[in-house]
């Protein structure tokens, strides 16, 4: 149980993280439809990241933590909400700032592939609830994969400006993929998936070694500070 | 000219012109400038809400505000596409935006300090909003109108949604009543004055009302409002800063005092307290994304292009 | 005593929220001398701030909040980590993000002006403690003062770029100057000092109406954030 | 030659080389590079502190770390005057610095996660450094080792005061002490590696230490470091994440386990935690202070032409 709790934690703060990053981008997108596809990202991963935490707690209740008596905070927001940045189990990919549109892309695109791939393993997991979770993300996934992808091919062949700007979003995210890919055990899966959508796109796999050390960026506290303002404001609060 | 005839028979018969039929420029213009007004409120009154989508103190109202605004995003979209029917882009409006040349709805120059601002907004501008746009579900320009009345029932929605906030938050800690007291002290003012300014100041009002575009003054809607929320800051357990706000037996409606229409005026002229913030934060996210757009114009040029050659 | 507390908030929280906004330039400025001279201005403020906090709260009690009990955090940090931000007595002109250095600069010379004006009459303030804050700050905001002005002076005439960007960092702040001054009751004193260096430098007084409103600005919910979060996340911790 | 006995003869006198003395090439390159590596780490090292001057928990706390940020920029700038004694500028250096060519100590690359940091950093980061340079004070390099002796007065000023923050938190609540341990835990390893490769694979050593540039080899200063932080530990209370240390009497030392010396050449080559971070962020803040630099010296050019034709 501390085990399922564990990964479920790992899905879901990856899931909460990126999806804080990508709601970042409300009212900030290059277009109205693209602010709409990028919120919607971000509440398919809230949603998901929703259903771990909670799936995490009932797992195993320890992992939630404690609050001042007679508080009416559930379980997934106190996991969200009342731990500290190295309690966090979500990995350096989806902590790093956004950066710009290309950026974003690319991050999408590396997390939901790899994410896709455990996601179909996943979705004949023993356990129910988490198989469940995966089956209903399987779908949400395979569209962000695609929505990326399509960007990613489209600003490869866009401008001199917009491939330039993918180039260097790739190179800076490059070293964090294998870390997640590990994680996920995404296996050659997530890597052909990503060879289609480079050799689409005309882009060359990046030749960087992977980033040294593991844990968290100085990112992560930073999101967290915006994050968790209002709710330990009010570790009583009713919302 | 028949033309004109029957624009004005259209007109009297509380039917609908569509795009296609002949309109006179000046109705042309005017369902223009108010369509995209509309517009370009639902795009900035993504700022002051969507602020908040970070802080946002539980999983479940982060999820609500996240499509709450993107909801606002939908509508923009809407309006803009009924604007583009009478032959104007959203990229001309959103030039005429950031410019300064057309103006978006007042109260989204004010700023947003706490979360309970968030369930006021849904409360009080929401409800102001929908007093404003309910009667336009009936305006006589049809593609606004239709816009209107999907545009309508969300609002409802976030309206109910932000009541029910406030609701939830003065069932908790003494803190948590004072900032939704706190909140709604801030913007009782700024929520009325988004009827614009007293009917016999307002000097289109009359013309507006001539072509259907507009259905009723501001004075009368500002009433509706006023007598609509009183009951439900009631049930809410809060109180608007009015002294003079009492029931008129006599009217069949609340008194209430005279809003500071100088702040007014100088919120209509780029002096409000976030005006110079609202727009310079289009233009930087308009700006930012140029590069964007111009990379999938590109692209689409040449997929075009290929599928040409084949 | 209310009435001394809530002006010793006003004096404080002006003095806390810039030191933030300047402690921000730390390992940004353009040289390490402006480095180290942004720092000073900010140790100073935070020096001021803690005195002023201390002193309102000495002066009554009732405006420091509740802590958990056995909580160990003193009144100064009571008041600064434990306040929302619509209790907090600042002016917009400190809240608003620092800009670019000249409008760092514009803000710097705004501000030590005005107080400077007011800490000058408050040395002889019938209150012993706020007179002995005042007396001290004076020779602070003096340096604040000359400080910012000598880079006035030196934007304004360094080259076309500088001279463009000091102009919109004082176009920018400009509107938010009248209700400063007024909180401060700056008088004319200040106006004086203002229209010495804008002659100096050769630039005009910006031709723009106050902003309407009073209040605060979203900028300072954000800054709280993050100066509050971790003297938040441990409400009974020691430090 | 003469000149080549004299220096050799300064050297081996213990005594200081001053800037005008004649020295070899060699010499001139190895102090450059030191002393600007040294200078380079003051800089790169106000980042990971930094970043928690506006999160401090206490004013009081704000202030000490305010001062101590401080004090690393004024580091830099003596040893960058050091340097600059030997006819490299600032900006040369901080170009190399911004372009990769030169290092900064490898500690760096690695991130604050937490307040606790901040007291780690000064108890076992400025720990190390003072190991490495109070032997400095008496490197062969006049200026060198004079801006040493102030550097490792202040450095031991701010060790303490990390230290006082890692025990006030022990005695604070659970949350604190168990943040005090993860953040010891997290930079025990990279603290030894410090101290740079072990000596059989430390090829610059020897005639560093020939020139009496460097006093001390790496696993010497090493071994010192473990031996004092052992005590201090225990005081505070924590433990260090190395299974295998434990004291030898027959050694009079600590036996210690074996860093990771594959991450520490990871990190050495670019490719740390943070190395990108740190690069990137000087290299935003040296490109956005261009144009201030620039606006100073085109003003000081003018005030200079003003005195000239007066």
């Amino acid at each position: 149980a501390a085990e399922l709790a564990a990964y479920c934690l790992m899905l879901g703060d990856d899931a909460l993280v990126l999806s804080h990053r990508l709601s970042e981008w409300c009212s900030n997108a290059p277009d109205l439809e693209e602010d709409i596809a990028l919120a919607n990202c971000a509440l398919d991963l809230l949603g998901q990241a929703r259903l771990l935490l909670a799936r995490a707690a009932a797992a195993d209740p320890s992992v939630v933590p404690v609050l001042p008596e007679g508080s009416p905070v559930p379980a997934e927001d106190a996991l969200a909400f009342f731990r500290e940045a190295v309690a966090f189990r979500c990995h350096r990919m989806v902590e790093v700032d956004n950066g710009d549109f290309a950026q974003t892309m690319v991050r999408l695109l590396l997390f939901s592939t790899v994410r896709l791939a455990a996601f179909e393993q996943l979705s004949t997991h023993a356990d129910p609830v988490l198989s469940a979770i995966a089956v209903k993300g399987v779908k949400e996934l395979s569209y962000h994969r695609d929505y990326a992808a399509r960007w990613f091919v489209t600003l490869a062949q866009g401008t001199e400006e917009s491939a330039r700007r993918l180039a260097a979003g790739l190179d800076a995210l490059w070293p964090l993929y294998a870390e997640l890919a590990a994680a996920y055990e995404a296996g050659p899966a997530a890597d052909v998936v990503l060879d289609q959508v480079l050799a689409v796109a005309g882009v060359e796999r990046p030749d960087r070694p992977p980033r040294a050390g593991t844990g968290h960026t100085e990112a992560l506290s930073r999101l967290l500070a915006e994050m968790q303002v209002v709710a330990r404001a009010h570790p009583r609060g009713q919302w | 000219t028949d033309l004109q005839a029957q624009f004005e028979a259209t007109i009297a018969r509380h039917d609908r012109i569509e795009p296609r039929d002949w309109m006179p420029d000046a109705y042309r213009r005017t369902v223009v400038r108010q369509v995209a007004q509309h517009a370009h409120s639902e795009i900035i009154g993504m700022q002051p809400e969507g602020a908040w989508i970070t802080r946002a103190p539980s999983l479940r109202r982060k999820a609500i505000l996240l499509a709450k605004v993107q909801d606002e995003a939908g509508h923009g979209l809407y309006l803009y596409s009924a604007a583009e029917t009478l032959g104007v882009s959203r990229q001309e409006l959103t030039e005429m935006l950031i410019e300064g040349r057309q103006k978006y709805s007042s109260i989204f120059n004010y700023p947003t300090l706490s979360y309970a601002d968030v369930g006021t907004i849904g409360w009080l501008v929401d409800g102001a909003a929908i007093c404003n746009q309910v009667p336009l579900c009936r305006t006589s320009y049809g593609p606004y109108g239709r816009a209107m009345i999907r545009v309508c029932k969300e609002e409802s929605f976030h309206q109910r949604q932000g009541f029910e906030l406030l609701m939830t938050m003065m069932r908790g800690t003494d803190e948590q009543r004072a900032m939704v007291q706190e909140s709604v002290d801030r913007f009782w003012w700024p929520a009325l004055m988004m009827f614009g300014p007293p009917d016999d100041d307002s000097p289109n009002t009359e013309q507006s009302m001539a072509w259907g575009i507009k259905r009723n003054t501001n004075d009368d809607l500002r009433q509706r409002f006023v007598d609509m929320s009183v009951p439900q800051a009631e049930v809410l357990g809060v109180t608007f800063p009015d002294p003079e706000l009492r029931w008129n037996a006599e009217r069949g409606h609340h008194d209430f005092g005279t809003p500071d229409w100088d702040e007014f005026m100088a919120v209509v002229k780029g002096n409000g307290p976030c005006n110079a913030q609202r727009i310079a934060h289009r233009q930087r996210a308009h700006e930012d994304g140029a590069w964007v757009r111009e990379a999938a114009s590109a692209f689409a040029d040449k997929q075009r292009g290929l599928e040409v050659s084949a």
